[in-house]
């Protein structure tokens, strides 16, 4: 394991320090916690949107806090869930007396340590709203099971939740436009090189030169399926189909494309997908509204990426269009 | 079972989970995401440490500042899991100075019940709950059971979990490529059963 | 060599039609070229900035091109400068009479083929003027060699004389403020894996797990040294004083910061290099008045950073300020 | 040397080049940034093409051409200097038919002028002026010279390289640890007047 750190253990600690020192117009640090909140957090007048998660997937979920988008952003260890003590701590400062959204990824830590933490709130006396994300396709929906994963396209709940609250909406609307990108956005991945949490110190799992993973968690997840390396065209193909299934597009609908980096794969290298999922979409007839290419939601140093389609509607397209002051997100 | 016995259990817990924190975090490679055993030797670490330097007035209120430290340290889904363990089973001991093996055995069985509600898991879908609920059930139903054969069962419950297909947690988004692995939460809490039943042993002896 | 691409050989192109197609608002593709220009290029009444060198440094250079930075940025083979005939049909496409400002890194190839491009252009009637960054403090100076190479550093040149130019700087004008930017930033990176060069199909170097390269150049040459694998805190000591040697900073100025990923390193890394760093400078006394982390000129997959530093006049900090909307950076 | 000899010479450089890609490459991997065989089999396969579909007045603008081929496809440090050296060339031997070998020496003598003033190296900073510069003033100073002492004169210029410290190119940001491989140039440069050489030779023969 070779990583730029200074101790395993530390890791998320620091790397909170070193956010907020870059950032210290945006950003503010609740002493004693993993908690990241707005600078002029609590917004009088505003509903409130937490998200948070395992460590990791840098710039999630720091890195969307700010004006229009998260009031606070709570950081678990690395991949991870927070535990509901900071989580609360987070809701406590940004409350400004008109409830807290919570925007958590589906996986079972996350879901229930916010659970836990919204628990303590509503004690507390706080309003609290919570919307779960799950737009990872990959794996079959099923009430059987835990259900689908959060993954990129959590973003875009990120940032239209938090356009809506910024805009005055109440819990509920706010709330409501952040389950209508849920059911609006479907992603899929793919990884060529695993991850290595730094107090593990080895990789997430083994992968021959070979092989490709498909259909891959942010958390080094095994996928749902390996396969011999393919092209981009053909990883296009695949994530394009997949992602499409999901979703009810006509001739008119218009989508909002997010290609993600998950750490170690260079921006040349997302281009090039983007060109193939370009190609292919136009083929489709699929209106591309707008387009986002880079590291959104990373694994560590994961070499891979993911798709995300999110359909577009009026609202949505405002929303998304709404400026957003954040440091990754502009 | 008194505090001592208490306090010996959750720091052998410590020390066998110290021992196999890679062996945890290896399992949870293979069909998760490679925490648990960072996880839990975090949260049972803190654990110990709190049990070293606090005094408790009684075993619930011992058990109270267990959960509260798994709550606040482990994170990830075995976090609130047997942090909510802990908490049911400190309610039910509440205000006790020690308790006999039944109160400990029906303790345990609040806190499975408060594993399943949290975490909606039910037996067969490779999680922890495929070691608490066979092992607390078989206790419950023979209190005078052996403590040798108790061991025996769990380790036994444990290596059931391989054949299963994960339907819960991380593990159930693999789906088929889920089996064939020990559930690395069924591991560790074989390991919390375990030295529950090591310390009742020489306790008893 | 696990790469989402298609062939090896057409990487660049492939890259640059996906990157016209993330951000057709902001970029037009050359047809048959290796440019991209502003979508609006030429600009009416506005000195020109081109840049450009071998591609693999996304998001430099064609991230940089829109309002407030590059009019034009040419894209050579993955680390090879571009021909001379490219970077003249850039200079046809945006100069509006008003003369075009090139910014080249120090490389030999890039000086050469660039200089035989201003030729054509001369010849063409257009107004040219040159500037040549050489940021990077981790080889000596000397009369007698090349000289220092430029890395990221560069980018502020970009952003610093794009202002300037889109303010309505005179050639001259342009021209003054872009040296007066390579003459007060400093930089220097370290490495940890080396990059692989697509056609090439193997890495640059080979390194052992314990060891890390320092003063690597951007494009996989090796550095000036090799040491073991240092941590966060050494390496940005080592850093810090190397830069700061190069600089004469007093108690009132003011410096830019800016923390680039040279491709695999995850951000968590790079902010916890940047506390590291904060920490240092805070020590020292010297005044950070605003911080850059992220990915601004990488080397393919490479992982390791660089640290630069900006030492801030009123003018520069004016331009470093002022609007601009390019891919990535706004 | 009359038109086929010249289209001789350049396909056999071009298909050495291509056999040497590799070699060239991982020279530039050691003290470079590891393109310049793609760069030169990149440049020289689109030579060879150009050579085979058109035809040329006279050899001046066959190396003209040859000139504008290697300015817009090599790229890097190789590009413009092999680029200016066939300019240089041309202008030599504009509107000739065929030359003698003292021409076509004094054409590289320009050739390397050109090199020495676009690159502003001298001998001895480990560049592909080592090559250039005995090998054609030693041509210059003896033309009745024989190829193939001609050519193992060039093989042993490109040795000499090995023991330089570089001071121009990529390679002098390394100093003394750029000493102790062939410079790429260098070999490169050696490709293409062994290449020469040889086919001289058959064309005397
Ligand atoms: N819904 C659930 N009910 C019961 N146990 C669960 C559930 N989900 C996960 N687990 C247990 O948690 C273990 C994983 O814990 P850990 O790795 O610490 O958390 P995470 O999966 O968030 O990384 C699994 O092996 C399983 O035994
Ligand atoms: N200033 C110079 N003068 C003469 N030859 C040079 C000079 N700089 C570099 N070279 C030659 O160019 C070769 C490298 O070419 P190449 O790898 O294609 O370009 P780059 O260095 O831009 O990647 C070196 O081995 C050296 O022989
Ligand atoms: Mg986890
Ligand atoms: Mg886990
Ligand atoms: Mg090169
Ligand atoms: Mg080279």
């Amino acid at each position: 394991m070779k990583k730029v750190i200074n101790n395993p253990e530390a890791v998320v600690h620091e790397m909170i320090e070193g956010m907020v020192q870059a950032y210290p117009d945006k950003l503010r640090h609740l002493e004693g916690t993993t908690v990241i909140v707005r600078a002029d957090a609590p917004v009088p007048g505003k509903v409130a949107v937490i998200s948070g998660g395992g460590s990791g997937h840098e710039p999630s979920h720091a890195g969307y806090v700010g004006r229009g988008m998260l009031d606070a952003a709570v950081a678990g260890e690395v991949f991870t869930s927070p535990t509901p003590d900071q989580i609360y701590e987070g809701m406590k400062a940004i409350d400004s007396g008109n409830g807290v959204l919570m925007v958590i990824k589906n996986y079972t830590g996350d879901v229930m340590n916010f659970e836990m933490a919204a628990e303590l709130a509503e004690a507390e006396g706080i309003k609290v709203a919570k919307v779960i994300v799950n737009d990872d396709v990959a794996v079959e929906n099923s009430t059987f099971t835990t259900g689908r994963r959060g993954i990129a396209g959590t973003v875009f709940v990120h940032k239209i939740a938090g356009a809506k609250a910024e805009k005055g909406g109440s819990l509920e609307e706010v709330e409501a436009v952040a389950n209508k990108v849920i059911s609006h956005v479907k992603s899929m991945g793919i990884a060529l090189t695993p991850c290595t949490i730094p107090a593990v110190g080895k990789p997430g799992f083994e992968i021959s030169e070979e092989e490709m993973e498909v259909g891959m968690g942010i958390h080094g997840e095994p996928g749902i399926e390996r396969t011999k390396v393919k092209t981009s065209h053909e990883i296009a193909e695949l994530l394009v189909e997949k992602v499409l299934a999901e979703h009810q597009l006509t001739a008119e609908d218009k989508v909002a494309v997010l290609i993600n980096g998950l750490g170690a794969t260079p921006l040349m290298e997302l281009f090039i997908f983007n060109k193939d999922v370009s190609e292919i979409l136009a083929k489709k007839g699929v209106q591309v509204y707008k387009t986002f290419v880079g590291e959104y939601m990373t694994s560590i140093e994961m070499a891979g990426l993911s798709l995300s389609i999110l359909k577009l509607d009026d609202e949505l397209t405002e929303l998304l269009e709404a400026p957003a002051d954040t440091a990754a997100w502009k | 079972m008194n505090q001592q016995n208490m306090k010996d259990w959750l720091i052998l817990a410590n020390e066998r989970i110290q021992e196999q924190k890679d062996y945890l975090s290896e399992l949870d490679r293979a069909i998760g995401d490679g925490d648990h055993g960072v996880n839990m030797a975090r949260g049972f670490q803190e654990v110990s440490n709190k049990l070293a330097t606090q005094e408790f007035t009684d075993i619930g209120a011992m058990l109270q500042q267990v959960a509260m430290t798994l709550i606040g340290k482990v994170g990830g889904a075995s976090g609130p899991l047997y942090g909510t363990a802990f908490l049911k089973a400190s309610t039910a001991l509440k205000g006790k100075g020690e308790c006999t093996n039944i109160d400990l055995a029906n303790a345990l069985n609040e806190a499975l019940k408060g594993i399943k509600l949290r975490g909606k898991a039910e037996i067969g879908e490779k999680t922890m709950v495929d070691v608490w609920e066979p092992v607390v059930s078989k206790w419950l139903d023979n209190p005078e059971a052996g403590m040798d054969e108790l061991i025996e069962f769990t380790h036994e419950c444990m290596v059931e979990t391989k054949a299963m297909e994960a339907k819960k947690g991380r593990a159930a988004y693999l789906g088929k490529r889920s089996i064939g692995t020990f559930d690395p939460g069924a591991v560790s809490s074989e390991l919390l059963f375990s030295s529950l039943f090591t310390v009742l042993k020489g306790a008893a002896s």
